[in-house]
């Protein structure tokens, strides 16, 4: 018998693994099937015509469904409503650091979607620039957003302060 | 206390796997239903509250998207139970007896079929001694079923009993998930799932949703011809540790009952929602029901058993939650 | 995978973590002895003994600190038998969830046991703990076999 | 018609990264057992428990509150678990007050606690779903673009952030309990530190804590015999609204003024800024300081900066707000939210130690989560209503 006197147990590592099958839902997959062809398709809430993107189930605001009739294709150009710079790394998120995360207001939706700025100085970023998605070779496209690689600065004028104070 | 009554009720009918919807897609139509069934608008509503679980989900957070299913604009007095919906029920009755709303929109959903439900539920037990050796859920129940079977408290018959009885009313419920007709017999010729128990010893895993209009007084009789008035709700909850824990029977439920005045008078119907054949069993004993009642005649939780809308569904009798009956809650309504 | 197909999309999610658990004073002398090979029970008010150890009486919340050898043997108070084990659970081949009363405790506890087959399961049969090559002060550390197989 | 309500106990473990000489049911044991020390009670006296954290991934356990329960004197009592994003530790302490207000309990113990060592939070917040692109890591990812809208529209000056974040971490070294002491915090320390996510710069965020709150709260007839001060409930308040939405104002969300307007009126106050003595407002990111005195009726929109600026929100300011450090200095994320309601509560009962104000006799708990869509605020008084 050895006479040390062995550490206590503190602590212990306790794996936890499950594994789901997730379901997307309806709407969502409209959508992801959209951006599979390369399509920006949003949905028009049934009550007050305001086309959201991406798409929901519902509409938060009311509560209903989205009219399904009611998918429109949008271009993939929009204005940066707002955005921070991330210099934080995430195990979840392979960016290189430091990235842009933005919102995006694509042109004819009334949502802003999430998303990452690329091809741009970190200095020349701000509000109200005009963007275009830079997408994945047509070959790599799959249901995700990830099709997207992430949008750049488009050689436009700002959108004024007005037209989008109403997505922050 | 202010009396106050279920006004309307709404389901989405109770199915092994969802393929289509996700959550919010099944919670959608019932909460529509149950508005319009009501007459009602979300202004109408001073509180809502919902029931759910992030790990049936997979997901933290997994309730935020239940305030799309209800539209909550304006935004509304609401709060979260992560529990079965019955205790958000139970919420929204104290805030009505609070004085603090007088109509209350509660509902609850899950939906388990995408995980591997009853290895989920291994990780309600105590993660330092216990959840490591992951016990499923019907392992668990299985260790009861034979403490009962070994001492005689039930038998294997009795069990099946109960399942055949379930099945067979569930006949009458389109939103059930398991029905028909079964011989005691024929059932127990099957072979055992988790040994002592059977296939049919096991409510079936359902996805789906349900919701519930809560009223006080006045406000209950306009909005309902026949409001079920409750007369009394009560939960209680035991320690975890099975080892000391009385599992041949369910104190939980017997406090839980005492106290909502079960045996105050005749009980006609109860809706029982244990998720085992012994556990119900257990249940029924524990409320000291007799002949004159008319058990689960919607099939109860062996039926379809939205293992988080269970609640806010029938007339209810009868939630639990935890390992073996850990929690229990009980209310009697009134017609 | 057409346009027109309406339904859902599915994809397997998994969720995966491993947690770092803190154990305080009780719990930590419960798993140190089992790395040191010695079954642990806390002595409650009443002068029983219940195990694993806890913090708090369950029933009363009182502190519990005094801590007493219990097992390796015990009795099988009641058992379940898992004929399709899940890839996470503690065999890759058929066993028994039981809850086991350890010589010296007065309550069972959740364990697993280790026989051939379900025939050698038998409520009332003895067991007794053995453990693994590597102790690591978990409670995987320890199965429980018949103890006349021994 | 409802019953009075009065704190009378309430127990705070320490703060800190790593309570790693807890397990989960020690970490809640510490703050009840010092709660029911507080109302001189007993186990036994109390009569049902409520229980509130954040997400059930941080610890790994699917409702906790089962395996916990007993711990802290739950056997064969009814308990409940809350669980309300952000603002789960308010929406808990509201829970419990309910049970007293509506004569179904007369003394009620109520918990809220994180163990986030067991993990790592921004994992837990920020679980990569199937199909989607994750973009922003944790909170803080999620509420810079936000920041950085509240900053266009105000026109606040861009060191209101750092302003903020010195006064809270000041105020929590008058405050044993808080995680972070930081004895030489300074403008050029936090100005210094490095931009996480623009603008939210290290020195302006919260840090990640184990830690747990209690409340004892009481009806009416046994509350007054307490021989302690007692904080009574005036009223409380909730609103929630989606995430998102056409048009939603994400920076100054309708739930919260809507919040605050029903809160006031509950409470008889005509000008909350006069009316009410100090504030302990959920300021996980400094900035929220400035958004939030606008979203609770103390500024008006887009000058809520102002009060930071001339230092109103500061302890010898006419509103002093975050006197315990705030989530600035101590984030049990769970907890987070009880721990500004009791850090009010205490204020009213002259029992928060070096971080007193004076006299304060009216104080608001606050909290807030999700997307900024979920509000739960209390106001307290040591008279009763």
């Amino acid at each position: 018998m050895s006479e040390e006197v062995s550490e206590p147990i503190e602590v212990l590592r306790l794996p936890v693994e499950l594994e789901y099958q997730y379901t997307a839902g309806k709407s969502a997959s409209r959508f992801l099937r959209g951006l599979q062809q390369g399509k920006l398709l949003g949905q028009r809430c049934p009550v007050d015509g305001r086309v959201y993107f991406p798409t929901r189930g519902c509409c938060p605001q009311h509560g209903v469904p989205m009219a399904e009739e009611g998918s429109i294709e949008l271009p993939d150009v929009g204005t940066l409503v707002t955005y921070s710079i991330v210099r934080v790394p995430s195990a979840n998120i392979p960016l290189e650091l430091p990235y842009v995360t933005i919102q995006v207001l694509l042109d004819g939706a009334d949502t802003v979607m999430m998303h990452v700025l690329g091809e741009c100085e970190l200095e020349d970023v701000h509000m109200g620039m005009r963007l275009e998605a830079k997408w994945k070779p047509e070959e790599e496209w799959e249901t995700s957003v990830g099709n997207i690689l992430y949008f750049v600065p488009l050689d436009e004028p700002d959108a004024p302060y007005e037209s989008y104070k109403e997505h922050i | 206390m202010r009396d106050v009554a279920v006004v309307a009720f709404s389901q989405s009918p109770s199915v092994r796997r969802e393929t289509d919807c996700n959550e919010v897609e099944i919670l959608i139509p019932v909460i529509h239903e149950l508005r319009t069934n009501a007459g009602i608008t979300n202004e109408d509503v001073d509180f809502v509250c919902s029931g759910s679980s992030d790990y049936l989900a997979g997901q933290s957070f997994a309730f935020v998207s239940g305030l799309d299913a209800v539209g909550a604009w304006p935004p509304v007095c609401e709060s979260h139970v992560e529990m079965d919906g019955a205790w958000a029920l139970y919420e929204a009755w104290v805030k009505i007896q609070m004085g603090y709303a007088e109509l209350a929109l509660v509902y609850g959903f899950g939906k388990p079929s995408m995980g591997d439900l009853p290895l989920t539920m291994a990780l309600q037990l105590d993660p330092y001694s216990v959840m490591p050796l992951w016990p499923d859920a019907v392992s668990i129940a299985a260790l009861q079923a034979r403490l009962l079977l070994d001492d005689g408290v039930v038998s294997e018959r009795d069990m099946a009993e109960v399942a055949v009885r379930d099945r067979a009313n569930a006949k009458q419920n389109p939103y059930a998930q398991v029905k028909g007709d079964f011989s005691v017999d024929q059932i127990l010729a099957d072979p055992y799932l988790v040994s002592p128990l059977r296939k049919h010893d096991c409510s079936p895993i359902s996805d789906g949703a349900s919701a519930i209009l809560l009223a006080a007084g006045d406000r209950a009789k306009d909005l309902c011809k026949r409001p079920a008035w409750i007369r009394g709700i009560e939960h209680i909850c035991e320690p975890q540790d099975l080892g000391v824990r009385d599992l041949k029977r369910s104190r939980s439920t017997e406090i839980a009952a005492e106290k909502a005045g079960v045996r105050a008078g005749k009980i006609d119907v109860a809706e029982l929602s244990a998720p085992f054949t012994h556990q119900e069993i257990l249940v029924e004993r524990a409320l000291g029901l007799g002949s004159e009642t008319s058990i689960n005649p919607s099939g109860g939780a062996l039926a379809g058993n939205p293992i988080m809308a269970v609640s806010a569904d029938r007339a209810v009798a009868h939630a639990t939650s935890g390992p073996c009956l850990q929690q229990n809650l009980i209310c009697v309504l009134e017609g | 995978m057409s346009s027109t197909d309406e339904s859902s999309l599915t994809a397997s999610h998994k969720l995966e973590y491993s947690y770092k658990r803190s154990l305080g004073p009780v719990l930590s002398r419960f798993f140190t002895g089992i790395r040191d090979r010695q079954l642990l029970g806390a002595k409650r008010a009443d002068g029983t003994v219940m195990v694993p150890p806890k913090e708090y009486d369950p029933d009363t919340a009182a502190a519990l600190d005094e801590l007493v050898p219990v097992g390796p043997g015990g009795i099988v108070k009641s058992w379940a038998w898992v004929s399709e084990p899940r890839r996470q659970q503690p065999k890759d081949h058929p066993f028994a969830y039981a809850l086991i009363q350890l010589d010296g405790a007065d309550t069972p506890f959740l364990h697993v046991v280790d026989t051939n087959d379900e025939a050698a399961m038998k409520t009332g049969m003895r067991v007794t703990a053995t453990w693994a090559d590597e102790a690591t002060g978990a409670i995987t550390d320890i199965t429980f076999v018949p103890e006349d197989a021994r | 018609m409802a019953e009075l309500c009065g704190v009378m106990g309430i127990g705070q473990t320490r703060y800190a990264a790593k309570r790693q000489e807890l397990s989960m049911p020690g970490l809640l044991r510490e703050a009840a057992e010092r709660a029911l020390d507080d109302a001189g009670c007993t186990w036994a006296d109390i009569d049902a428990v409520v229980i509130g954290k954040a997400p059930d991934m941080f610890e790994g356990v699917m409702m906790p509150e089962l395996f916990l329960n007993d711990a802290i004197g739950g056997a064969y009592k009814p308990m409940l678990r809350v669980h309300t994003a952000g603002s789960v530790g308010g929406s808990t302490a509201i829970v419990a007050a309910s049970l007293v207000q509506s004569g179904v309990h007369d003394r009620v113990l109520t918990v809220a606690y994180e163990k986030q060592s067991e993990s790592n939070a921004t994992w837990a917040l920020t679980i990569s779903m199937p199909f989607s692109v994750a973009t922003v890591a944790g909170a803080g990812g999620y509420f810079a673009p936000l920041v950085r809208g509240y900053i266009r529209r105000s026109g606040a000056p861009e060191d209101t952030g750092i302003r903020v974040a010195v006064k809270d971490r000041q105020n929590a070294l008058k405050n044993p309990l808080a995680h972070l002491q930081l004895e030489d915090i300074s403008f050029d320390m936090v100005a210094n530190s490095p931009m996480l996510w623009d603008p939210i710069r290290y020195l302006e965020t919260c840090p990640s804590s184990d830690g747990a709150c209690a409340m004892v709260m009481a009806k009416e007839s046994i509350a007054t015999q307490s021989t302690k001060p007692v904080a009574w409930i005036h009223a409380t308040e909730m609103r929630s609204e989606p995430t998102m939405f056409s048009g939603r104002d994400q920076v100054m969300p309708r739930a919260s003024l809507d919040n605050a307007a029903a809160l006031y009126k509950k409470a008889g106050i005509q000008n909350p800024r006069d009316e009410i003595d100090c504030a302990e407002i959920y300021v996980p990111f400094s900035w929220f300081e400035p958004m939030w005195m606008e979203g609770m009726l103390f500024a008006p929109i887009n000058e809520g900066w102002k009060m930071t600026y001339e230092g109103a929100t500061a302890l010898d300011g006419d509103l002093p707000v975050n006197m315990s450090g705030g989530v600035l200095s101590s984030n049990p994320i769970g907890a987070s939210g009880m721990i500004r309601f009791a850090e009010a509560a205490l204020q009213v009962r002259g029992m928060a130690g070096d971080h007193q104000i004076d006299g304060a006799r009216k104080a608001l708990g606050h909290a807030y989560g999700g997307g900024s869509q979920y509000f739960s605020t209390w106001i307290v008084s040591d008279q009763k209503p």
